[in-house]
């Protein structure tokens, strides 16, 4: 009984959503030409776009936000946010499989606690997939790199997580650092090298730029010659580097080798190119209670938050904003191809990795 | 006051069995006095107590105290035990370890229908600790007291309450003789003063003798006998009985005339005996002749009246206030109690003197058959 | 003279009052744990049978998750090495937990006076950090013991190696060590020396003592707390994740993580698997009710002499605080100081005079500014001591009727109340995430529903602690005060529970511990402004900021401590005393 | 066999004050007797028999069992319970409820240094059941015994190892006289046929008279005096001790002449009264003279020789051995103990007769300071 349920009650919630918009939109009946309900808000392109936006937001005064950034990064988002305009941020955040999880879930119950969602690119193009974000014709979109957006436009890349490849410097000289993934393959390197434990986006990503064959011969090899050991997330086995136990990890987030390497840890990284990158991104809900200040958080992402992002040792996606970390050729892992294809690379990484038979 | 009818309480045990804990029980107690259950260790005094109290429901049978239906099997009532105002001494005590000497007594107090003021409370409690001699630990764990002081503390929280109906289960077993002679004779004043109607279980005969209005004795689940403790002790209904309350001696013989006034003679081992039968056997038939040992009179000299027989004394045994004698009398051992004054060496010839009103001549096997069970008529 | 005939006219008591309050009580209790208990089952069994639910996509009835999860070749791979892992880890968390609770409870060991707080050190240890503490003790690159073994010697041999099933077995086995601890102690503590003291008399020799008197009489605690841990060990993540992994040990929690991780979730394979769960605790709960309903067999807290007092072990007393001693050093103190430790440092790195001089506060300020932290410590504080205090009352109240009446089927309330047990945290999570979505009473969104979600998880391990409590005081006592004319409300508040105080306290500081701790199901379930303490334990080491953690962990255990202290100082005064 | 030295043993209780639980006790059992402790509840009989079991740690003293130190404070030794072959019985009974009664009974063989077939074992157990009368009762879950089944079980247990040394500590007190009679000569048989040394704990005067070799009577933690049962009720060294072994009159009275061979003359309120005296008082001391009920003789017709006084019967109370009668001589009330067959009513006029040497003058106050202890040379 509760599935039919779910299926059948978000029409009915849908509008008692549009219930509270159309309070929103009495109360903020300035300016006539001014959409207020979502479809409106994210199809409009005036020119007063911008000041429309924020008046309306102003009048929401709140924003909830669901998101799987780290909370301590995404206060500090939030609060540039605030300060610029004056709408205070509730943010929610858990993994990134959770986000999916709980949005799913109370939609299912025809209820719309988020206005905004900033997570992994695969668990929004599920969402997307779900129907439960919508494109937001955004003037900003332009700034960024062609890849950071998605064809149908339900979310957009903001930042990136670029896998690269760390060693601990008192275990490892630089000189003895392949450069290419044969390089991985000197017997040197036996019961060296680690992999984080779920990076099955990276393997395939990996694997399609070697020519699917070739790299999945690539990696057996390894596997035989030098054996792969798995660690379970990726900041400890940053960690793990740090401390000597893992001389060398194929697959750090740059970000965080960066920051170890900068507090002075004996670590340093490199990629392997092309570097694969996972996206983060942000997209709209498609039954928000606060429709502009959501539009308005979506543009800011994708606007001013990206030098700020940079600052913080996020990627941005912006063509704008200049970082030191994303100075390579990078691969974007393809969200909907991993929904797609999960199965495949999960049973390939399962036998080859994982040496499941 | 309490009405006991046809109780029946029956235990399953592991093996399947069922263990036929008390049956058949009837009594009735009336108000204000002290009833006492006698009988050997088993024998259910302890599940009749309990059923009583309402902490075991019986099988079948009914209850009234009061006047208040309490449990009946064919009215399906039960009444809960904290609802029928009844105080208990349990065998085991059962003191709270958690508390001291002073909230063990005054638990029932503050649990109580009646509300009471702290300072009634300590006065109450301080009484009862006083009749139980425990003044002055007031304050010790429960759990640091000794055997004895354990079990007079259960008794202090049983009295404390003052409840129409009191449940003693062997409520002096652990005290030395001094203190529980006091105790007895205080329980036996409060209990007076009180009016309390209670139920007294014991091993110990001369306890049951002293304190009782009546009593009944138990074996293998069923009353024996119930009556007075003259009428238990001086007329035993049958050799069970004659046998558990004090010693005696049994004499086998069989039934040679009815002398009438209920008296028959008998011809023993022992040669004739004149003895005192309430069921008038006809001649011929066998009968066992119950003598306590404190009716055989030992003397140089023959006494003139009564029944009398020959013997020699075969072993001396002190025992403080008396002596034992165990007598020779042709084959036959008798035991006779007598005064520590009467010196007679072992070996001695001498002659035995039973007055025909303490030879008590019984019909039946060791242990009766339940149909023959002698209920003397209650008396209250 | 007053006389009434046997057949004269007899009267029933005054009519009682239309709702009696025990039984008013005990069937608020029994509909609550039912409705705790029954629901998330429903849920389970129902998704089990469902395929994957999107917004998109409708339910639909299957029976292929069964298929699925249970002809894999591999799930019996996995089901091998998790049934070897959950065994060891039981069997040696029982060992060192009994030890050490017998040790401390019956015993004459020197110092035992501060052990009882210092001895469930390791459980309030958040469990990544337990592990990961001990990957810097003993992982055959950087661990301190091996690296100190090595210079000894002068070797490059390697002594331990975490990395391993036996490695597994040990972090998890410390680590849930104090359940054990807390549970046996509690039994122990409600036992009747002279039980003991007999079998002295009797010529047996402490070890028979052990082994035919004491154990025996506590075999209602031992089947509990073996139940208790291995359902736990089982279900546990962190372990494996982080030592089993890069051995290559795979287990059957990792079958379900990640048939919930992937999209859509698939709940109904977790669920599927989780019915094996669901089946071992059955059985074992069966036993355990088994063992409860077989009356006064276990019963050692009599009303007759019962003195609490310790054995005198003589001799092997220096034995015992020997062990006390390396306990102590080797299992709760290192490990804490590797906390400390790296929470003075800004990344973790093996001690070092170079390194001992980076050391710095820096890591402590900023747990405190951290976003939420003040509000989720509240939170925690009020949920734990919420949940702990609800659920040892309402186990307490089942575990009564369950041993002390004969009411029929109390085994199946038994049951029911320890069916949470064996949801994955997340099922449990999601399961009443859609129940209070669906069913809309407003509780989501509030912290109420993580009193909910605490509540249920935790319910089965208060009784496990309550019963075991309880099967040990006669009947005699409670008779006692119903003679005394106290009502069941009182006779249960003031004889019943001072006199389980012992397990009372043991589970109420469990469930204290796991619900700070509770993670799984917390993360589903809060909302901004009903943040608890685990989600920032988590959000710290997702992040990488594992020195901050372990400030964290530093706070977390001294207050702990303190809370423990506290609630042992505070029950002493209204329990049994040894003498 | 034992000896004990100047054992003290104190409990600190909560208020930080101690409770001087067994005071400078100092006693001495030969090899295969049987040795008693009696005294009034509280008096510190179960924790010296604990000392000596080795289950409490005395604050200072000696223990020697059979030539080897067991405790000693000065040479700081303490052997463990379980090695100095003491069997126990407990006053808690102490059965195992996850046993049945033969495993109770058969654990001590099981864990015991000798090792005995499984055959031998239960031949044993079952013995030690039947000397215990619970034949049959075997496979019966401990749990589910009567009280004094549960007693007799502990004993069973302590009984069947045969230790060299046994302590009871009130063994008997849950059973009821015939069955306790019975045991009590089981236990004498038994203790006496396998040579057991014991130490017995009763509360009750007549068993202690009955088994015992000697007899320690104490009271407040001390031992007041040692003797052979006679000693003890017939030549009692205090007036505790004649007050506390079986019931007694006091007589005040004053110290007129010594008339030579221990006894003296003393003036009193029922007369001139010549008694025994072990102490030799000088003329003019104050003296309580005791006499036990049954050392009065109750006739009409004045005695001829003996101490003698006249009296009224009071009142008559029935015990059934026995009647005591309460008789007043002057202002002082008198109990006598007589045969019931003496069946004066109460008012009658009768004649007191004493025998000098039943008349026992002693000087001390009710409770005689420590240093009074009168210990009677053990007899072995
Ligand atoms: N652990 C303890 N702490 C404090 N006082 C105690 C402790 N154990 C016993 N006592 C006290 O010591 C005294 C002697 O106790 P003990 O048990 O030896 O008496 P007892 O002679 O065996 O008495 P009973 O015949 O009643 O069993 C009592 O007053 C008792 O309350
Ligand atoms: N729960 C039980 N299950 C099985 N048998 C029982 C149970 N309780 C008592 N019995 C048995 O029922 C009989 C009567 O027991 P009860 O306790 O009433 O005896 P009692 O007369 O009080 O004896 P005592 O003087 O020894 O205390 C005994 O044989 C006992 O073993
Ligand atoms: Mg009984
Ligand atoms: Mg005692």
């Amino acid at each position: 009984a509760c599935g039919n349920g779910g299926n059948a009650e978000p029409a009915s919630s849908a509008s008692s959503g549009t219930e509270t918009k159309t309070d929103t939109a009495n109360g903020a009946a300035a300016g006539p030409a001014f959409p207020t309900d979502i479809d409106g808000l994210v199809a409009y392109e005036g020119d007063d776009r911008k000041e429309k936006l924020i008046e309306a937001a102003k009048k929401e005064g709140n924003l909830s936000l669901y998101t799987s950034m780290a909370l301590e990064d995404m206060e500090k988002v939030a609060a540039k946010f605030e300060e610029m305009y004056g709408i205070k941020v509730q943010i929610w955040r858990a993994g990134s499989e959770n986000v999916l999880q709980r949005i799913v879930t109370e939609a299912q119950a025809g209820r719309f606690d988020y206005d905004v969602v900033e997570t992994n690119g695969p668990e929004l193009e599920a969402l997307h997939r779900e129907q439960l974000l919508i494109p937001v014709k955004s003037p900003y979109l332009s700034d960024l790199i062609p890849e950071a957006i998605t064809p149908h436009g339900g979310w957009t890349a903001t930042r990136l997580n670029i896998f690269v490849q760390a060693y601990n410097t008192s275990k490892l000289k630089k000189e003895d650092i392949p450069t290419t993934w044969e390089g991985l393959l000197d017997p040197k390197f036996k019961g060296l090298i680690a992999v984080e434990a779920e990076d099955i986006d990276w393997f395939a990503g990996v694997i399609k730029e070697l020519g699917e064959e070739e790299g999945t011969k690539f990696f057996r090899d390894l596997v035989a010659t030098n054996g792969i050991s798995l660690r379970k997330g990726h900041t400890l086995l940053t960690e793990l580097v740090a401390s000597g136990e893992v001389p060398y990890a194929l697959t750090v987030y740059n970000y965080k080798a960066e920051q170890l390497k900068n507090d002075g840890a004996p670590l340093d990284w490199y990629a392997i190119e092309p570097a694969i990158a996972r996206a983060n991104g942000v997209g709209v809900a498609k039954n928000p209670k606060n429709p502009a200040a959501a539009v308005l958080f979506y543009d800011f992402m994708i606007n001013e938050a990206q030098a700020f992002l940079a600052e913080i040792d996020f990627v941005p996606t912006s063509n704008k904003v200049d970082s030191s970390l994303n100075d390579m050729d990078i691969r974007f892992v393809d969200a909907g191809i991993i929904l797609d294809e999960f199965d495949k690379w999960e049973a390939l990484w399962q036998e080859i990795i994982m040496e499941k038979k | 006051m309490l009405n006991v009818r046809a109780l029946y309480k029956e235990f399953p045990n592991d093996q399947g069995e069922t263990v036929k804990a008390a049956q058949d029980i009837t009594l009735e107690v009336p108000e204000g006095k002290l009833f006492t259950m006698l009988g050997p260790s088993g024998c259910g005094k302890t599940t009749t107590l309990r059923s009583i109290a309402g902490l075991e429901r019986p099988t079948s049978g009914e209850i009234t105290v009061d006047g208040k239906l309490m449990y009946s099997s064919e009215k399906k009532v039960f009444v809960q035990p904290n609802r029928r105002d009844i105080g208990m001494v349990f065998q085991s005590y059962a003191i709270w370890p958690h508390m001291d000497v002073f909230k063990n007594t005054a638990f029932p107090l503050e649990v109580g229908k009646k509300k009471l003021s702290k300072k009634q409370i300590e006065e109450k409690v301080l009484r009862a600790l006083h009749v139980v001699a425990l003044d002055g630990l007031e304050s010790r764990e429960a759990t640091k007291l000794s055997g004895g002081q354990q079990q007079r503390l259960a008794l202090a929280r049983a009295l404390v309450m003052e409840p129409k109906l009191l449940l003693l289960d062997e409520p002096l077993s652990n005290l030395d003789a001094k203190l529980r002679e006091r105790m007895r004779f205080e329980l036996k004043r409060l209990q007076r003063d009180l009016g309390i109607t209670s139920i007294y279980v014991t091993h110990d005969q001369s306890e049951a003798l002293a304190l009782s209005n009546q009593i009944a004795v138990m074996n293998a689940g069923r009353i024996i006998q119930i009556g007075t403790p003259r009428e238990i002790y001086e007329k035993p209904g049958s050799q069970f009985v004659a046998d558990f309350i004090g010693s005696t001696n049994f004499v086998e013989g069989v039934v040679e005339s009815v002398v009438g006034e209920g008296y028959i003679l008998a011809k023993t081992k022992i040669g004739l005996i004149k003895a005192y039968s309430a069921q008038e056997p006809v001649p011929g038939s066998k009968v066992v002749i119950s003598i306590r040992p404190e009716n055989i009179h030992v003397s140089h000299e023959r006494p003139t009246d009564g029944n009398v027989a020959e013997g020699q004394i075969d072993t001396r045994i002190f025992l403080g206030e008396y002596v034992d004698l165990q007598l020779k009398v042709g084959e036959s051992l008798l035991q006779a109690r007598t005064h520590p004054s009467l010196r007679y060496p072992a070996g001695t010839q001498v002659y035995l003197g039973m007055d025909p009103e303490k030879c008590i001549a019984l019909l039946d096997a060791k242990s009766p058959p339940a149909e023959k069970i002698v209920v003397s008529k209650a008396v209250s | 003279m007053l006389k009434t005939t046997w057949f004269g006219p007899t009267t029933t008591l005054e009519p009682k009052p239309l709702i009696d309050f025990k039984w008013f009580i005990i069937g608020v209790t029994i509909f609550i744990v039912s409705y705790l208990g029954i629901v998330p089952l429903a849920f389970l069994i129902w998704q089990s049978f469902s395929t994957p639910q999107t917004m998109t996509q409708a339910a639909e009835f299957t029976a292929n998750n069964y298929v699925r999860a249970y002809t894999d070749p591999q799930t019996l791979v996995l089901f091998y090495n998790s049934f070897i892992f959950a065994a060891g880890t039981s069997a040696f968390s029982l060992v060192l937990g009994t030890l050490l609770a017998w040790m401390n409870e019956r015993t004459n060991t020197p110092f035992k006076s501060l052990f009882y707080a210092l001895a469930i050190i390791p459980l309030i240890i958040p469990s990544i950090l337990f592990t990961v503490a001990w990957i810097f003790l003993a992982s055959p690159e950087i661990g301190i013991f091996n690296l100190a073994l090595q210079r000894l010697f002068n070797t490059d041999y390697v002594f331990f190696n975490i990395y391993s099933l036996g490695g597994m077995i040990w972090v998890e086995g410390l680590h849930y060590s104090p359940m054990a601890f807390l549970l046996m102690t509690a039994a122990f503590r409600s036992m009747d020396p002279s039980l003991e003291e007999s079998a002295m008399m009797s010529g047996a020799s402490i070890r028979h003592i052990v082994f035919k008197i004491t154990m025996k009489l506590a075999w209602p605690a031992l089947f509990a707390a073996v139940l208790i841990m291995f359902v736990r060990s089982i279900e546990s993540f962190e372990v494996p994740a982080l030592l089993g992994m890069p051995a290559g040990i795979q287990v059957f929690t990792s079958a379900i993580y990640n048939a919930i991780k992937r999209y859509p979730s698939d709940i109904g394979l977790a669920g599927s698997y989780a019915v094996t769960l669901l089946i071992i605790t059955s059985i074992g709960v069966f036993f355990q009710s088994k063992i409860s309903s077989s009356g006064s067999k276990y019963s050692t807290m009599t009303g007759k002499g019962y003195r609490p007092r310790a054995m005198d072990l003589g001799k092997w007393r220096y034995l015992t605080a020997g062990i006390f001693i390396v306990y102590f050093l080797l299992i709760v103190i290192i490990p804490f100081l590797v906390l400390v430790w790296s929470s003075l440092q800004r990344f973790y790195s093996v001690p070092s005079v170079q390194a001992f001089k980076t050391i710095s506060f820096e890591n402590y300020s900023y747990v405190l500014q951290y976003p939420s932290f003040l509000r989720s410590v509240s939170n925690s504080v009020l949920l734990s001591i919420g949940s702990a205090t609800t659920i040892m009352l309402l186990t307490a109240v089942i575990c009564w009727i369950v041993v002390k009446t004969r009411i029929r089927g109390r085994w199946m309330l038994d049951n029911i109340a320890s069916l949470p047990m064996v949801f994955p945290g997340i099922v449990l999570g999601v399961s009443i995430m859609i129940l209070y979505l669906q069913f809309d009473i407003g509780v989501y969104g509030t912290l109420w529903i993580l009193f909910i979600a605490y509540l249920t998880r935790f319910m089965p391990y208060g009784l496990r602690y309550n019963t075991t409590s309880m099967m040990q005081i006669h009947k005699e006592l409670e008779e006692s005060a119903a003679m005394s004319g106290a009502t069941w409300g009182t006779t249960f508040r003031r004889i019943i529970l001072p006199l389980m105080k012992s397990g009372f306290v043991a589970g109420w500081i469990y469930v204290v511990i796991v619900s700070i701790r509770e993670l799984s199901s917390s993360i589903l379930l809060y909302s901004p402004g009903s943040e608890v303490i685990s989600i920032v334990i988590w959000e710290l080491w997702e992040n990488g900021q594992y020195t901050k953690l372990s400030a964290l962990g530093v706070m977390f255990i001294i207050a702990l401590f303190i809370l423990v202290i506290g609630m042992q100082l505070f029950t002493k005064r209204i329990g049994v005393k040894e003498s």
